[in-house]
Formats: C-alpha cells, structure tokens, sequence
C-alpha cells in the first residue's frame, strides 16, 4: 500500500515535469502568428514594367474589408468608400518590390489569397519567368492564381467597375471560370503556364484583358489571346482563332457558333454542346504529319432566316456548315501560329509522350517542323437539337 | 497535511474513547453493562431507541431491544418482534433449545433473517446497518434482528442518462434494490454478487458483480484485490472507489466507467465485464473500459441499426468539434489563413476587423465565460440555471459583439463547441481540459502545435490500459471483429460475438456452450 | 541560453537518475550520465555560436571525392 | 527488459509507417520524375529480394536481434564494432528524418519560427512515446497508418479533375543508367531501411508470421507510395521536377468548387505523423540497441540523452537543403547500400561459413 502511494506520488512528480517541459517549449512561441485583422489580403497582384530605371512596378488589389459589406463598389468616387485599395509598388525584382511595399502598407501584405496575375505586356516581352519565379518559389501565393496579358497598367483593371461583384480581381476569376459561355477565352493558370514551359517544344497562350469606356465609366473586357513563345510575347490571337486553338485542345464546352445561311440573307446561331478532339503526331524521316479530328454536337439556338431549318435535310447542312466554320476557325489559328512559329497547340507534347525517340531526334529543331507540317483537320458534328418550337412562326 | 493531522488526532481519540465491553471483545452478560456500553459508545444519540422488556417463564428475566430510529421498519419491529415477545409467547415450546436466547429465536421472533452475536464490534455494526438487537440479561450474547428499512426514493429515470426509447428504470442509493434491479434483468445462476465493507468510518458495502462463465476469472481477482487495497476512512459515492482502483491516476481519461442504468450494467457484465456496486449511490462502476464506450448510448441499441450508426458518427463528430473546434478555428485564423475559402475568409475578416486581442485570447477568454455560465447553470435552482444560461449568453455574448470585443466568428465557434461538448457526457472533463490545451498550442504554433498536443494526446490514450484491456481497443490494437460495434451498429443479429479483449472465454454471446476459442488474441490483452 | 542549457540539463538528470539509484542500475546510471555529458557538451557548443561540422556534409564531399576519383580513372 | 509483443498485425503497420516515413515528403530519383511511380514498383520487388534474404538472419537465429547475431557471428568484439556501425546509421536515420520534416514545415508553413521551437516539441513527445514502450508505439501507430491510406485514397477522387493522363507520358525515356540507379536508391532508401526491423523482431508474438508481415506492409507502403506518385506525376505533370517537396505540392492543385482549396496543409500533416512514427522507431531502437551493446538491464533510462542527440544531429546534419538534395540524390543510396544490403548480406554469408556449430548454439 504504502508502495503504491509512493508510486503514485512520483508519477504526480513525473507528469507535472512533463507538463511543465512541454509548456516551457511552447511559451516561448508566436513567430509565425499574423492576426486575420491584421493582413492586407491581396486578391489581384499586376506587374508592369518600373517606368524608369531597372526593375519592375508592381501593383495590387487589397480587399478593404470593413468596406466590403457596405455601399460605394468599384470605380466610384470616394476613395474611402471603396472596399479595395490599390497600391504600387516598385523593386528591382518582383520579390524585393512586395516587400518594398510594406513600406506604405500598415499591414503585411498576404498573397495566398491572391486570385489574379495581371501582366503587362511590356514584362510579357521580355520574359515572364523572371517575373514569375517568386510566385512559384514562395510559400505563399497559389500556383492556381489565372495569368492575364494587359497592354495597359494593371491599376487601369483594377480600378475599372466590378460589375455585380465588389471587387475587380475576383470578378475577373469568376469571368475566366465561365469562360465556356464563349469558347473565346482560354483561361491560363500559373501552373499550367509552368507546366507547358517546361516542354521545349511548346509554345504559350495567355488571355488578355482591357479596359473599355462605357458611359464615363471604366470596364473591362476579356479580348484574345496572346501568343508567349519561349517565355517572350510573340504575337496575338484574336476571339476567333482562340477558339480555334481551343477546338484543337478539345476544350470547347459552350459557347455559341454562328452560321451563315447560304443563298438567303440571313443567319443561324447554335449552341455549342461539347466537343471533342483527337490529335495524332506522326513522326517520319524528315517531316512531322499532324491529323486532327474533332467532333461535336450543338443545338439550333435561334435563326434570322425565314426558312425552316429545324427540317432532317436542313440540319444535315446546318452540320456541314458549322463545320466548315470550325475549320476556319482551325486553319485561322494554324495560319497565325505558324507565322509565329509556335507550337500552341501542343503537337510536340503529344510526340513527347507517344513517340519519345523521334520527339529526342527532331525537337532541336522543332520550329521548322511544325510550320511544315502537312495538318490535316477533319471536323464531325451534330446538330442534335432544336429549342422549344418546331419551326418559325412565320415562313416565307 | 491538514487532513493528516485531523485522522491522527480522530484516531488517538477514538482509541482513549472506546471503553468496554472493550472494543473489540465480547459482550457482556450483564445487560445493564452492556446497555451502558451502547449508550457510551454512540453517545446521547436520540435516534438510538433502548426497549426494556421482562421476559419469560421465571419472572424477573429482563431483554432490551435496541434500534436505530430511522433505520429499521417501525412495523416490522413492532409486529414481528415486540409482539410476539410480549404477547404470545409459549414458554414451553422449544425445549431442545440452549438457552433462552436460542429459544426465543427459535420460537418467538417471527423475523426471517437473524443472527446470533458474542462480538461486540460486530453488534454494533449490525446496529448502526439497521439491525435490531436482543440482548437478554445473563447471556453474553446477542441477536441481530434484520429489520431493516428505511425511506428511500423510488425508482425513477436516471436524470443524467435519458433516452429516448428503451427501459426507463434507474438505479437507486439502495444497494439491495440495486441488485435486485439487475437479477431482474440477467437471470442466470452465473451472476454472482460478492460484498465487503470498505471505510473505516462508513462501512460502505461494496458488492462486485459479475457473470460467472464469462468474466475472466482473472479480472475478476485484479479487482477483487484492488477493492481490498482501498484504505480510507469514507467512501459517499461512486467516484471514491473510482479513483482508488483507476489504472491511471493522472490520466485525464477515467479507466472505470458508470452508469445509473441497469441495462447498461446488464449488457456490460453480460459481454464479461465487472460491476461495483457501492451502497448509497445510484451510480455503479464497471470495468474494464474502453474509450469507444462513451461513445455508445443506450438508445443506440433501441433505434434501428441505420439511424444509430449515423447517430453513433454524429457522436464522434461532435466530440471531435468539442475537442478540436476551438482550436482548428485559432490556427486557422491566425496561421493558416490560405486555407480558408477566399470568400469565407473576407467574411470572417470583415468580423474580426478592428477587435483588440489576438484570436486566441478572444478564444479562451469566451471559452472560459461558457464555462463559468455553464457552472452557474448547473449549481442553481433549475428556474434560476435557465436564466442564467440564456441572459448570459444572449447579453455576453450580444455584447462583446456590439462593442467589437470579440469577433462574431468566436462566439460561433464557441457555441458550437458548448452544444457539441454535452454529446458525450462521459468525456466531459477530458474534452474541456484538452480543448484549452488545444487551444494555446494552436494559438503558439497552429496546426502544427495541435498535431503535437493530438500526437502526444494518442500516445496517451495508447499507453493507457483498463485493467488489462487496452484503453483504445478495438482501434489500437485493431480488432477487426469489434469494430462492428465501433464504426458502425452493425444490427443485433449481427452482433454476436463479445469484445475479444474482453470476453474472449466465450466469444459468442449466443452459443454459451460453443467451443471455446480463446487463445487467438493478438498477444494484447495480456494480464 | 548557456545557463538555461545547464539548468534544463540538470533539471533532467534529477527526474531521471534518482529511479536509477533507487533500483541500483549502476552501470545504466553510467551510460545515462554518459550520454547527458554529451548531450549538454554538444548544446553548449551550438548555443556558443561554436561551427561543428554538418554530419552530411562530410559523407558528401567523401563520396564525391571517391566519385570523381573514380570517374577521372576510368 | 520487460519482453514488449507486439502482433504480426502492428508489425505490417510499423513498417508501413516507416516506409512511408520520410520519404513521401521529399522523394528521391526526382532524375526519373515522370516514371518514378513505376520506378518504386520496380524498386519494391528489388527490396523485397533484399529483405527477404535479410530476414534468413531471424530464420536462422529466431529469438535474437541483429546485434545479438552480429555478436554471434563475428565473435563479441567485431560483432559490437558492427552493431556500434549500425548504431550511427540509425541515428543517421532518425535525425535525417527529423531534419526533413523540420525543413519542411520551415519552407512551407512556418517560416519564421526558429528551428529548435518546431524540433523540441516533437522531440519531447518522441521521448514520451518512447519510453512508454514498442507496445504503445505500435498502438498508437495503427490509427495514424489508418488515416494515412485514407487520405492517400481519398486523394485520388479530390485529383480527378486536375489528373491529366497525358501527363504520364512517355513511359521510358530515360536512360537504362537514370533507372538503375534511381531504382536502386529507392530500393535502399525507404525500403531497404526495414533492416532495423531486425532488432525489433523478436518482439513479435507469433514468429513464424514475421516473414509474411514484413513483406506485406513493405508491399502495402509501396503501393501507396508509388500510387501517391502516380497522381503526383497526373496532377503535376513535368512541373513536380521543380518542386522540393512534390507530394505535398500537387494537393495545391486541388480546387473543388472554390471550397476545397490549398489543401496541402491536410497532407502536410498527416505525412507528419508517418514521420513521427519512424523517428520513434529509430530513438527506440538506437536507445535498445545502446543497452544491448552495454548490457544494460534498461533502455529507458538512455531514451532522453539519445532524444537530446537526435536533437543536436537534426539541427547539424544538412547545412542546407540544396546539400540535402544532393546528397538523396548522389550519396545516399551508398550509405544506406552499405547498412541495408552489404552488412547483412555480409553477416548472413559469414554465419553461412561458419556454419554448423553457430546453428547449434542458437538452437
């Protein structure tokens, strides 16, 4: 007994040194401690070139958050009012000019929350990793943040109207999540833009953005595409030829196609359901044979002719017309990458992966292959659909 | 020390205060000695009735009855005792009879259970338990009437443990109700009741329960011999039997468990458990348990199997919230803000904006208001514990908020903690002490200061053993079998094979004379 | 921080030796005493700023060194 | 020394967690990124041929741990040499994993907090667990190994929509020399590195199911790691090649609805734990082996000088992380050759020789 309540007294002794070791430890601490109240939470960072001197400007979209639930939204007037702050900054790296930054910030700026990257094309020409390789090495900043080209100052985006939405860079994420409405964007993120960086061979898209004026006020608008050829800025796509790259990347899933009805003035608009792509690299001697196939269906959507084309035999040439279309859209976006001898639609990825050997022997000189490829497009489609009326109300 | 001194001191006193019939020897034959003796022993006690009675065939022999008021049944006395003694006694009965004592019992007392005493200690113990005591002039010995009786409450739902469906009876102070309440239920010859008297001063009746051909015998002499173990001079309740026999003194998780219901009881003796039942408590002990037992209710086993598993998991849920909420919601917010959904986390800043006190203070500041509420809630009046619990909250609360004290979020996370932290009633002290834990190791170093508290917290719980039986059973060790009743309900039919840690001599709980498959355990379990 | 090494050093060989003289596990007391010294030694040299030298650091340049060996060799 | 047993059950487990262990956080043959899942595959079924002529030791000498054979085979003094050899390498082991796991939190999530405050904490509860016995650790181990694979397999629906199977081509396209030797140092690098279990076998309640038992979690911890790969590689693609901690890195790309979002935190932590058991591991056998060498009567006592210097070699052991790359890359597969094959092989081939009469003793 009397042994027992020995035991049971060095082990009260015991624990408490337990206690008192791992509270020691730990009293110490908070290093890593940064109150939510107290961070500047970025949500769109831009990058522009630093007007004068070496180095860049860097500007940001912070959430003012004890504005965000109240009235007064973006671009209007009072400063106070609005629930974002745009702030500037300028470094002779990327990292150097976000610390520089707290040098006017009162609250440490956190990235991870960041949503958009807004690049100036001036940076763009020059070379986007060297801009990039903060966001990829720190932390802090997500590898899932959208990229977008601008030819403008980022702050010009930033400070344009939200919209719906409180702040710009968020609507601008969601705007770039909806991009199948048209097809006409391609949405970048920052690790898929690494990710085809580190295929030779490939060449990058990147969306662009701009302001336009509208009623006094500033907004913006998603317009084309730019053309990043060995991390430069080489040239540009217009909506057109975007969705003719995405035809070939099979990723169109939506968007709408318009037709024109031939021998009547007048056209067809349909809606895109989903489409799919196949593209086969065929590696020979001295060449590379590219095939593409791509099928899809639609639906009619509307109709400006007074012809009835809900009719079978009109929809089989609904089908063939919208499939010339696509191939237009295709060829279009083949003419203007080969003129910037750019591999967009990642012929060389495909070859790496099915055909490494012949991908090792023709990759060194890889531009002149692709622009000399033989590309033969072979489009399928579907119109399987026709709303809810069965023919126009009127026909002539 | 203060308490130390105070038995020494009680104890130096009782041995110069305890004259004869000297304590500890026999009686005397004199009753006038003896009456004299009851009346030093227990003081001026009213309660202690002394009936003077003349007796028997040569006039002039005199008896006295003696009772504690209170503790005997004033009827049974009066009818089946003092009447027959006074009224029909025929004298020539019984003449193979010894003595007069001897003769009295046999033909005179119309009591069923009685017993012949020489000891003076042991009559005073039968007195002071609620016997009533013949003492016959001229005879150093003495009868022990069994007449006990006394008030005690009905029985009623346990107030601690409801349900919903399922039986409704709850354990009493009384000890005899208390196991007749399990006969009722476990009507085997198996099911052995064993008692002993612990405390010195109480002279608590203990009485180990358990099923013979289930339990193992070995568990069986463990607890035996820690209950001998226990030296104290009272045991009230439950608990103090509880913390003498615990395999873990320290340890923030209880090894025994109880219960005030006597189907709880019945089902754990019946898978090969111990019972203690101790007298005047309605609450029991058994053992050994295991950590996923708090987890289980009563109504799990009453609903259908469906619904008390996902019941089961919301249980587990809830005590994960209770534990881990608090301070999940601290290292998020001041660690780990990327984690957060954007959306969510500007809401949550916009809350938060302009509140003066790092979000762990606001966290235990608010933790420990509820607490001091709940407190309050519990030790008042029940009209009065509402109030307190619904003004406090609602105002405190509304308060801090309005005054930018405290950041709405806190006082989400910390009423869901307070609501989810009564889910598992039988973890309630681990689950607030190690929520606090959690919380200023999250307020240190995040997610990684709870993984450490949580790592640190599983060694524990590893380390622990229940008389024998691992703490964390069937998930550590894992037992696959078990897991029926762990993860899922699995249905009634399902169920039949007992814990294999414990009731591994007869693993089926249907076929008691199935063959016995005991050696396969996993090399756990060792005792 | 060289007293807080000592203090916490001592701190731990009390909660740790009496047990061992209790059962008499001398020659466990010795290994223990042992390794504490250098433990204690090792902290000391680390909280004075003293350079050890990485443990890696020397296997790589070993191996290294073998691997060029070896590869101008051949 | 109490005799802690533990069942062939927990064995599995312990060698799973210690597989896992450091290895899921920071890969080596990041050379042959693209193929390296099927590399581990490959690497697997060399380990397996290693390990299981290793554990011909514990068939031959039942009962008796790596130490105690080397004192039987090389006679008490070279034999202690050895063992004191073996010693150093788990050391090595443990405070290389505590290194890696220091590193990572300091480069992912806490990078302002000093190296000893993320280390003490972690060295107080391994010291616990360790002096709380093999039992506690293998208990407390099966839970953590449980939600490990849960989460590994929960993480191949969160990757469905990020995982492009292009991203897994080409199969082969490296050289036959990346491959050998990236097999081979992921043969000895995580797997290989079960030799340690050779101490702790003896402590098994049913010997006759050790053999089983080791090679089942050695196949299970495989088939983890090499699935975690192959959706590192899917999600990834090419890009894992930059990243310094690849696993963790990919559960970055999760994006479900805008909620589930930077998840690496999840992984982080629960790849911890694995983490935590194998340096549990290493203390608890460096502390047994010591008192085996000694012939002392109690590991316990020597578990928190041993912890103070898993400690000091954690904080010393890499200069800096680039010369922590280098050397997975370069040196280790070497050292861990030496103790995981060579020693062994070494041992089993010498017991062999002498033959006949070391049976009989051991008999």
């Amino acid at each position: 007994m009397v042994k027992v309540h020995g035991e049971r007294r060095r082990g009260l002794t015991k624990g408490l040194w337990w206690l008192v070791l791992v509270f020691l430890v730990f009293t110490g601490g908070c290093w890593d401690r940064r109150e939510l109240e107290k961070l500047a939470v970025v949500v769109g960072i831009g990058i522009n070139l630093a007007p004068e001197g070496e180095g860049y400007e860097v500007s940001y979209q912070i959430v003012r958050a004890a504005q965000i639930q109240s009235p007064g939204g973006s671009g209007s007037g009072d400063e106070e009012l609005r629930p974002f702050w745009i702030l500037r900054s300028r470094g002779p790296t990327v990292f150097e000019a976000i610390r520089n930054a707290t040098l006017q910030s009162s609250r440490r700026l956190f990235l991870s929350h960041n949503q958009v990257l807004v690049i100036n094309e001036a940076v763009a020409r020059e070379g986007l990793m060297p801009a990039l390789d903060f966001f990829i090495r720190d932390h802090e900043p997500r590898l899932t943040q959208w990229l977008l080209l601008t030819a403008e100052d980022p702050v010009q985006i930033f400070d344009a109207s939200a919209g719906l939405e409180r702040v710009s860079s968020q609507a601008i994420s969601d705007l770039l999540q909806h991009y199948q409405l048209t097809s006409k964007i391609r949405p970048v993120r920052l690790s898929d833009y690494i990710a085809l960086t580190m295929e030779k061979t490939a060449a990058n898209t990147l969306p662009r953005i701009r302001t336009i004026e509208h009623a006094g006020k500033k907004e913006y608008i998603l317009d084309g595409t730019g053309i990043i050829k060995g991390d430069k800025l080489v040239g540009f796509l217009d909506p057109k030829e975007t969705r003719g790259l995405l035809w070939v990347l099979g990723e169109v899933q939506g968007g709408v196609l318009t037709v024109d009805v031939p021998g009547e003035k007048g056209k067809a608009t349909l809606e895109i359901f989903d489409s799919a792509s196949k593209v086969t690299v065929q590696a020979e001697a001295e060449q590379i044979r590219v095939k593409i196939e791509v099928q899809m269906r639609s639906g009619l959507g509307t109709q400006t002719v007074y012809t009835d084309l809900s009719t079978p035999d009109q929809f089989k040439k609904l089908e063939q017309w919208q499939a010339e279309v696509i191939k237009a859209e295709i060829e279009a976006a083949l003419a203007k990458a080969r003129a910037y001898k750019a591999d967009i639609f990642g012929f060389g990825r495909l070859l790496f992966g099915r055909d490494n050997r012949s991908w090792q022997r023709l990759a060194p000189d890889w531009e002149r292959y692709f622009v000399e490829a033989p590309v033969e497009i072979k489009v399928k489609t579907a119109v399987e659909e026709l709303g809810l009326s069965t023919r126009p109300a009127l026909e002539l | 020390m203060f308490t130390m001194l105070w038995r020494k001191f009680r104890r130096a006193q009782q041995r110069t205060t305890t004259p004869g019939p000297r304590a500890g020897r026999d009686l005397s034959p004199d009753l006038e000695a003896n009456l004299a003796a009851f009346k030093r022993e227990l003081g001026a006690s009213p309660d202690l009735i002394i009936r003077r009675l003349t007796l028997g065939p040569k006039p002039g022999t005199t008896g006295a009855l003696l009772f504690i008021d209170g503790l005997v049944d004033q009827q049974i006395v009066n009818r089946d005792v003092l009447s027959p003694l006074l009224h029909e006694v025929d004298w020539g009965k019984g003449q193979g009879a010894t003595d007069l004592l001897d003769q009295i019992a046999q033909n005179v007392l119309a009591v069923g259970e009685m017993q012949r005493e020489t000891e003076w200690r042991q009559v005073v113990r039968g007195l002071l338990a609620g016997d009533t005591i013949f003492l016959v002039d001229g005879q150093a010995a003495a009868l022990l009437l069994s007449t006990k009786g006394w008030e005690k409450r009905a029985i009623q739902e346990p107030e601690a443990e409801q349900i919903i469906q399922g039986p409704h009876e709850g354990f009493t102070e009384n000890l005899r109700t208390n196991t007749a309440l399990l006969r009722r239920k476990i009507s085997t010859a198996g099911l052995h009741f064993e008692e002993m008297k612990l405390g010195r001063q109480t002279q608590t009746t203990i009485a180990l329960a358990y099923v013979k051909g289930i339990v193992n015998e070995k568990l069986v002499n463990e607890v035996r011999s820690r209950l001998k173990r226990i030296k104290t001079d009272f045991i009230l309740d439950a608990n103090y039997v509880h913390e003498f026999i615990t395999d873990a003194p320290f340890s923030l998780f209880p090894t025994v468990a109880f219960t005030e219901r006597p189907d709880v009881v019945a089902a754990k003796l019946l898978e090969g458990r111990v019972a203690i039942f101790v007298d005047g408590t309605p609450l029991v002990n058994t053992v050994p348990v295991l950590l996923v037992e708090y987890f289980q209710s009563p109504d799990d086993y009453n609903f259908p199997y469906y619904y008390a598993t996902m019941i089961r998991w919301f249980r587990y849920l809830s005590f994960f919230l209770a534990v881990l909420a608090p301070g999940l919601f601290v290292a998020l917010g001041s660690y780990h803000q990327e984690l957060i959904p954007t959306p969510l986390m500007i809401t949550i800043k916009t809350a938060t904006e302009g509140t003066p006190f790092p979000l762990v203070i606001e966290v235990i500041i608010m933790g420990l208001v509820f607490e001091i509420l709940r407190e309050a809630g519990v030790r008042l009046a029940r009209p009065f514990g509402q109030t307190i619990s619904i003004v406090g909250a609602l105002v405190i609360g509304e308060a801090a908020v309005t005054a930018g004290l405290v950041g709405a979020p806190t006082i989400i996370v910390i009423a869901l903690t307070a609501i989810t932290t009564f889910v598992v009633p039988g973890l309630l002290g681990p689950g607030i002490f190690l929520r606090l834990i959690y919380t200023i190791l999250a307020g240190v170093l995040g997610a990684y200061g709870i993984l450490t508290g949580v790592l640190f917290t599983l060694l524990h719980l590893a380390s622990l053993r229940s008389f024998g039986v691992p703490y964390l059973a069937p998930l550590a060790p894992v037992v696959p079998a078990d897991l029926k009743d762990v993860l899922v309900r699995a249905p009634i039919w399902a169920l039949g094979t007992r814990p294999r840690l414990i009731g591994w001599l007869q693993p089926s709980g249907y076929a008691a004379d199935q063959e016995e498959k005991g050696g396969d355990r996993d090399g756990e379990g060792t005792w | 921080m060289i007293v807080l090494i000592v203090v916490v050093f001592i701190g731990l060989f009390l909660y740790e030796a009496p047990g061992l003289v209790a059962k008499e596990f001398w020659r466990e007391l010795a290994v223990f005493t042992l390794l504490m010294l250098l433990g204690l030694f090792l902290s000391i040299l680390l909280a004075s700023g003293v350079e050890l030298p990485y443990v890696e650091s020397i296997w790589v340049e070993l191996f290294m060194g073998l691997r060029k060996m070896l590869a101008s060799g051949s | 020394m109490a005799q802690e047993l533990i069942s062939p059950r927990q064995l599995t487990f312990l060698v799973i967690s210690f597989t896992i262990g450091s290895w899921i956080v920071l890969p080596s043959g990041i050379e042959a990124w693209q193929n390296l899942w099927l590399l581990i595959l490959f690497a697997l079924g060399q380990a397996l041929g290693f390990v299981y002529l290793s554990l011909f030791l514990f068939r031959r000498y039942p009962g008796k741990t790596l130490f105690a054979v080397h004192e039987f085979v090389y006679g008490p003094v070279l034999g202690k040499l050895i063992s004191l050899l073996f010693l150093w390498f788990f050391l090595q082991t443990g405070a290389g994993a505590l290194a890696v796991f220091v590193t990572l939190l300091k480069t992912t999530v806490f990078t302002d907090t000093p190296d000893l405050a993320l280390l003490l904490p972690w060295v107080i509860i391994i010291v616990y667990g360790c002096r709380r016995g093999l039992e506690v650790i293998a208990r407390s181990n099966e839970p953590l190994v449980l939600a490990t694979v849960g989460l590994i397999l929960v993480s191949v629906f969160l990757v469905l929509n990020a995982f492009k199977a292009e991203n897994l081509l080409p199969l082969f396209n490296q050289s036959l020399a990346t491959v050998f030797w990236n097999t081979l140092g992921i043969a000895v690098f995580p797997f290989g590195q079960n030799v340690l279990f050779l101490m702790l076998l003896p402590q098994v309640n049913r010997p006759q199911k050790v053999r089983g038992a080791v090679l089942r979690g050695m196949v299970v911890a495989g088939g983890l790691l090499s699935l975690l790969q192959f959706l590192a590689v899917g999600v990834l693609g090419r890009t894992g090649e930059l990243f310094v901690f690849p696993t963790i890195e990919f559960y970055r790309m999760i994006i479900i609805g805008q909620v589930l979002t930077r998840l690496e935190l999840i992984p982080l932590l629960n790849f911890l734990t694995m983490g935590f058991i194998k340096i549990m591991l290493c203390l608890y056998t460096l502390a047994v082996g010591t008192a085996q060498i000694l012939e002392l009567r109690a590991y316990r006592p020597l578990v928190l000088p041993l912890g103070i210097l898993i400690l000091v070699f954690a904080r010393q052991i890499y200069p800096s992380i680039s010369l922590h790359l280098h050397y997975i890359e370069e040196v280790q597969p070497l050292v861990s050759l030496f103790f995981c094959f060579f020693l062994p092989m070494l041992t089993l081939g010498v017991s062999f020789l002498r033959g006949g009469a070391q049976q009989e003793m051991a008999s």
